[in-house]
C-alpha cells in the first residue's frame, strides 16, 4: 500500500513539474507582451504627461500582472526612498536584479530592460522615447522567440515531467 | 510444480523482450541474459541437491574424491561454458559464442587428464602382461 | 523467488520508459539530451544485470566447490 | 533647513556639507558647484572653499572638487529622476525645490529656432538656501497701514539685489493674511510670483507659509498675472515682485483703479535711481506709491528704513540687529 501510494506521489510531482514548466513556457510571451505595452504606457506618461518617473512607473505597473507590476512598483519606491543618493539607473537595476527571477521571463528580456535602465530619466524626452521605443521593439522580437520556443516545448515538458517520474517510481520499486 | 512457474516467468520475460527489441535492441539482450540468469540459478539450487548425493555414494564406495572433485569441476565449467555461448549467441555474435564452447572444451580436456590417466593405468594392469 | 520476478518487470519497465523519453526528446530535437538519457537507463539496467551475474558466479563457485 | 537639501545632494559633496562647521551651516546661502572646480559656498555674505573635510581650504586648488559623475547623479536627483520633467525649468534655468530653494543651473544650452530648447550637460549648480525669516515684517507692516481705510498703504519695496527683499515681503504676505492686532482678520492677499522666489511654488503648492487666505500665481508674467489675480481671486491686497517695464506699471496702475492695495518691490539704490528708470517713474510721479520701505545691509546687519512717499519723512524704522534675513 505504501509503496503504491509513495509511486503515485512520485507520479504528481513529476506531472506537477512537468506542468509548471509548459506554464512557465506559456506564460513567458505573455508576460513579455504585457511589459512591452506596460512600456509604451510609460511611454505616454512621460513624452506627453511630463510626469515624474517614479508616479509614471507606478501608473503604468497598474496594466502589469502581479509579478511585474511589483518590479515597477518596487523600482518606483527604490527612487523615491530619500537619503539614499541613488540615480534612477541603479534603483532600477536594483529592482529588476530583485525581481526578475520571480516572472519566468529569460535572459535577453533581462538585457533589454537593464539596457533601457540606464538611460531611463537621465534625458529630455526624445531620447527618453526613443530609448523606450528601442526596449519595446527588443521585446516585441523577443516575444516571437518565446511564442515559438513554447510551441516547440510546450508539451515536451508535460510528457517528460510524467515519464521521468514514471522512470523513477520503477527504478525505486 | 516450480517447472510451471519457472516457464510462465520465461515467457512472459521473452514477450517484453519482443517489444523492447524493435525500439532499443540492447534492454531487449540484458533482459534475455537477465531471465538466463534467473532461470540458472533456480535450477542451481536443485542440482546442488544432487551433487550431494553423489557425492555421498562416491563417499561410500570409497572411490578417491580427487576423482569426483574433478569432474563436478568439469560440470560447473560445462555449464558455465554453455550458458555464456548461448547468451552470446542470442545476441547475435556466432563468433563469440564458438570461441567460448572451444575455451569450455579444452579446459574439460585439461581437467580430465588425470582421470584418463588413471583410467589408462587401470585399463594396462588389468590386461594380463 | 519473487523479488527476481519483480526484476524482470523492472528492467523491462526501464527499457520502455527510456525508449519513450528518447523518441519525445528526439521530436524535441535535443538528441545529445535523448542519448544521454539513454545512456543512463542503459547503466542502470547494466548494473543490476551484473549484480545477479556476480550472484550467479559466487553460486557456482560454492557448489562446485571451484578452489 | 538644509537636510531637505543634503538628502538630494551626492554622496561626497553631502558628507562636506554635514561636516561644516556649525555656525557656518547656520548662516549657509548658497552652495555653488562646478563640475571639475572647486566646490565654493558662500555664507554670510563670505565665500569660501571647502576641502574634502568640510574645513574651508586656504587655496582653491586642494579644495574639493566635484567629478563629472556627481554632476550627473545630481542632476538625477535633483529633477526626482526625470529630467523630461522639469524640461520647461531647464528652459528658465534654475529649479525650485521643496523648502523653497532655488537651484540655478547653467550647462551647454540647445537651441532651436533661435530660443534656448534644453540646457545639456548641465555642469554648474547653484543652490540658493532660502529661508523663511518669520517675523521680520512685524515691525515694518504697523507703518504701511492706513488707519482710516483699515488698509494697506500703496507700498513700493526698493533694494539692491541680494538685501533681503523677498524674505521682508514674504513676511509681510503672512502677516497681511493672517491679520494682525491692527489689521484684525487679515486680508485676501495675491501674490503674483514669476520666478517663484515668495512662494516658491512646487507643482503650484506654496511650500512657504504664506499665510491663510494667500493665493499664488506661479511662474505667470507679472502683466497678465496681475490681470489674471484681479479677474479670478478678486483679492484686496496683490504682492508682486521685481517690477520693472512698463507693462508691469501699467497692471500696477489698473490693480489700483480697480481699489486694490498694492505692494512691489523693485531694484534700485534709492529713490533718485529708481525714478530714472521709465516704469517706475511715472507711478512714483504720481504718488500712487504712499509708502516706501529702503532696505540695506552690511554684512549681517540689517536696516529697514520706512517713508511716507508724501515728501513727509515718517519714523525711521530700524530693525532688530539680530535679524539676519538673508538672500530675496
Amino acid at each position: 500500500m505504501l509503496k503504491t501510494l509513495g509511486a503515485l506521489l512520485l507520479l504528481a510531482a513529476g506531472l506537477l513539474f512537468g506542468f509548471y514548466q509548459s506554464l512557465n513556457l506559456s506564460r513567458r510571451p505573455k508576460q513579455i507582451r504585457q511589459l512591452a505595452l506596460a512600456l509604451q504606457r510609460l511611454e505616454t506618461e512621460i513624452g506627453y504627461g511630463a510626469t515624474p518617473l517614479p508616479d509614471a512607473l507606478r501608473s503604468s505597473a497598474s496594466t502589469l500582472s502581479p509579478p511585474l507590476a511589483a518590479l515597477f512598483r518596487s523600482a518606483a519606491d527604490r527612487m523615491e526612498e530619500s537619503g539614499t543618493g541613488r540615480t534612477a539607473a541603479e534603483s532600477w537595476t536594483q529592482a529588476v536584479q530583485d525581481g526578475f527571477f520571480r516572472t519566468s521571463m529569460k535572459e535577453p528580456e533581462r538585457e533589454a530592460l537593464l539596457q533601457l535602465g540606464a538611460s531611463l530619466g537621465i534625458s529630455d524626452t526624445q531620447d527618453q522615447l526613443k530609448h523606450l521605443r528601442l526596449a519595446v521593439s527588443h521585446l516585441t522580437v523577443e516575444e516571437q522567440n518565446a511564442a515559438d520556443e513554447e510551441k516547440r516545448y510546450g508539451n515536451m515538458w508535460k510528457s517528460l515531467g510524467v515519464l521521468g517520474a514514471a522512470l523513477v517510481v520503477v527504478i525505486m520499486l | 510444480m516450480e517447472i510451471v512457474q519457472l516457464v510462465g516467468i520465461a515467457i512472459i520475460a521473452t514477450v517484453l523482450v519482443l517489444v523492447l527489441k524493435e525500439q532499443k535492441p540492447m534492454f531487449a539482450f540484458l533482459l534475455a541474459m537477465f531471465t538466463g540468469i534467473l532461470i540458472f540459478l533456480f535450477v542451481l539450487g536443485k542440482v546442488s541437491t544432487v551433487l550431494h548425493v553423489l557425492e555421498d555414494l562416491a563417499a561410500k564406495s570409497d572411490v578417491k574424491p580427487v576423482f569426483f572433485k574433478t569432474i563436478l569441476k568439469i560440470i560447473g565449467i560445462a555449464y558455465i561454458a554453455e550458458f555464456g555461448a548461448q547468451i552470446v549467441r542470442d545476441a547475435g555474435q556466432e563468433a563469440i559464442a564458438s570461441k567460448i564452447e572451444l575455451a569450455g572444451k579444452i579446459l574439460i580436456m585439461v581437467m580430465a587428464i588425470p582421470i584418463i590417466t588413471v583410467i589408462v593405468e587401470t585399463v594396462v594392469r588389468l590386461i594380463p602382461a | 523467488m519473487n523479488p527476481d520476478v519483480n526484476a524482470i518487470f523492472q528492467i523491462a519497465g526501464i527499457g520502455i520508459i527510456i525508449a519513450m523519453i528518447h523518441t519525445v526528446l528526439k521530436q524535441m530535437g535535443k538528441e545529445d539530451m535523448a542519448s544521454w538519457v539513454t545512456l543512463i537507463g542503459f547503466v542502470v539496467v547494466l548494473f543490476m544485470v551484473v549484480g545477479m551475474l556476480n550472484n550467479l558466479f559466487k553460486e557456482i563457485k560454492t557448489i562446485f566447490l571451484f578452489q | 533647513m538644509t537636510d531637505s537639501i543634503q538628502d538630494l545632494l551626492p554622496p561626497g559633496i553631502k558628507s562636506i556639507v554635514s561636516k561644516l562647521s556649525p555656525e557656518i551651516a547656520a548662516r549657509l546661502e548658497e552652495i555653488r558647484i562646478r563640475e571639475g572646480r572647486p566646490l565654493e559656498i558662500v555664507y554670510g555674505g563670505r565665500h569660501a572653499f571647502p576641502d574634502a573635510g568640510g574645513r574651508p581650504a586656504a587655496i582653491p586648488a586642494d579644495a574639493y572638487h566635484p567629478g563629472h559623475e556627481e554632476c550627473i547623479r545630481l542632476l538625477d536627483l535633483l529633477t526626482k529622476h526625470s529630467l523630461y520633467s522639469y524640461e520647461e525649468e531647464l528652459r528658465r534655468g534654475y529649479i525650485t525645490i521643496a523648502g523653497g530653494h532655488r537651484i540655478g543651473l547653467a550647462g551647454r544650452a540647445i537651441l532651436e529656432g533661435g530660443r534656448v530648447k534644453l540646457l545639456r550637460d548641465v555642469t554648474s549648480f547653484n543652490i540658493r538656501i532660502a529661508r523663511q525669516v518669520k517675523g521680520c515684517g512685524a515691525k515694518v507692516l504697523p507703518l504701511l497701514l492706513d488707519r482710516e481705510a483699515k488698509a494697506v498703504h500703496h507700498t513700493l519695496v526698493l533694494s539692491p539685489p541680494q538685501q533681503g527683499k523677498t524674505t521682508l515681503i514674504r513676511d509681510l504676505v503672512r502677516l497681511i493674511s493672517e491679520g494682525t492686532r491692527e489689521l484684525p482678520g487679515g486680508r485676501k492677499v495675491g501674490v503674483v510670483d514669476e520666478r517663484s522666489e515668495i512662494a516658491a511654488c512646487v507643482r503650484g503648492v506654496p511650500t512657504f507659509d504664506l499665510g491663510p487666505r494667500t493665493d499664488v500665481l506661479d511662474g505667470c508674467p507679472k502683466a497678465e498675472g496681475m490681470m489674471m489675480m484681479i479677474r479670478s481671486m478678486s483679492p484686496e491686497v496683490l504682492v508682486v515682485d521685481e517690477i520693472g517695464t512698463v507693462q508691469d506699471a501699467e497692471a500696477v496702475w489698473e490693480a489700483m483703479n480697480a481699489g486694490i492695495r498694492v505692494i512691489a518691490t523693485a531694484h534700485g539704490r534709492d529713490l533718485a535711481e529708481s525714478s530714472g528708470r521709465p516704469a517706475l517713474k511715472r507711478l512714483l510721479q504720481e504718488g500712487i506709491f504712499t509708502r516706501l520701505v529702503q532696505l540695506s545691509r552690511e554684512g549681517e546687519r540689517f536696516e529697514t528704513l520706512v517713508r511716507e512717499l508724501a515728501g513727509q519723512r515718517l519714523k525711521q524704522a530700524r530693525a532688530p540687529d539680530g535679524r539676519e534675513a538673508r538672500s530675496c
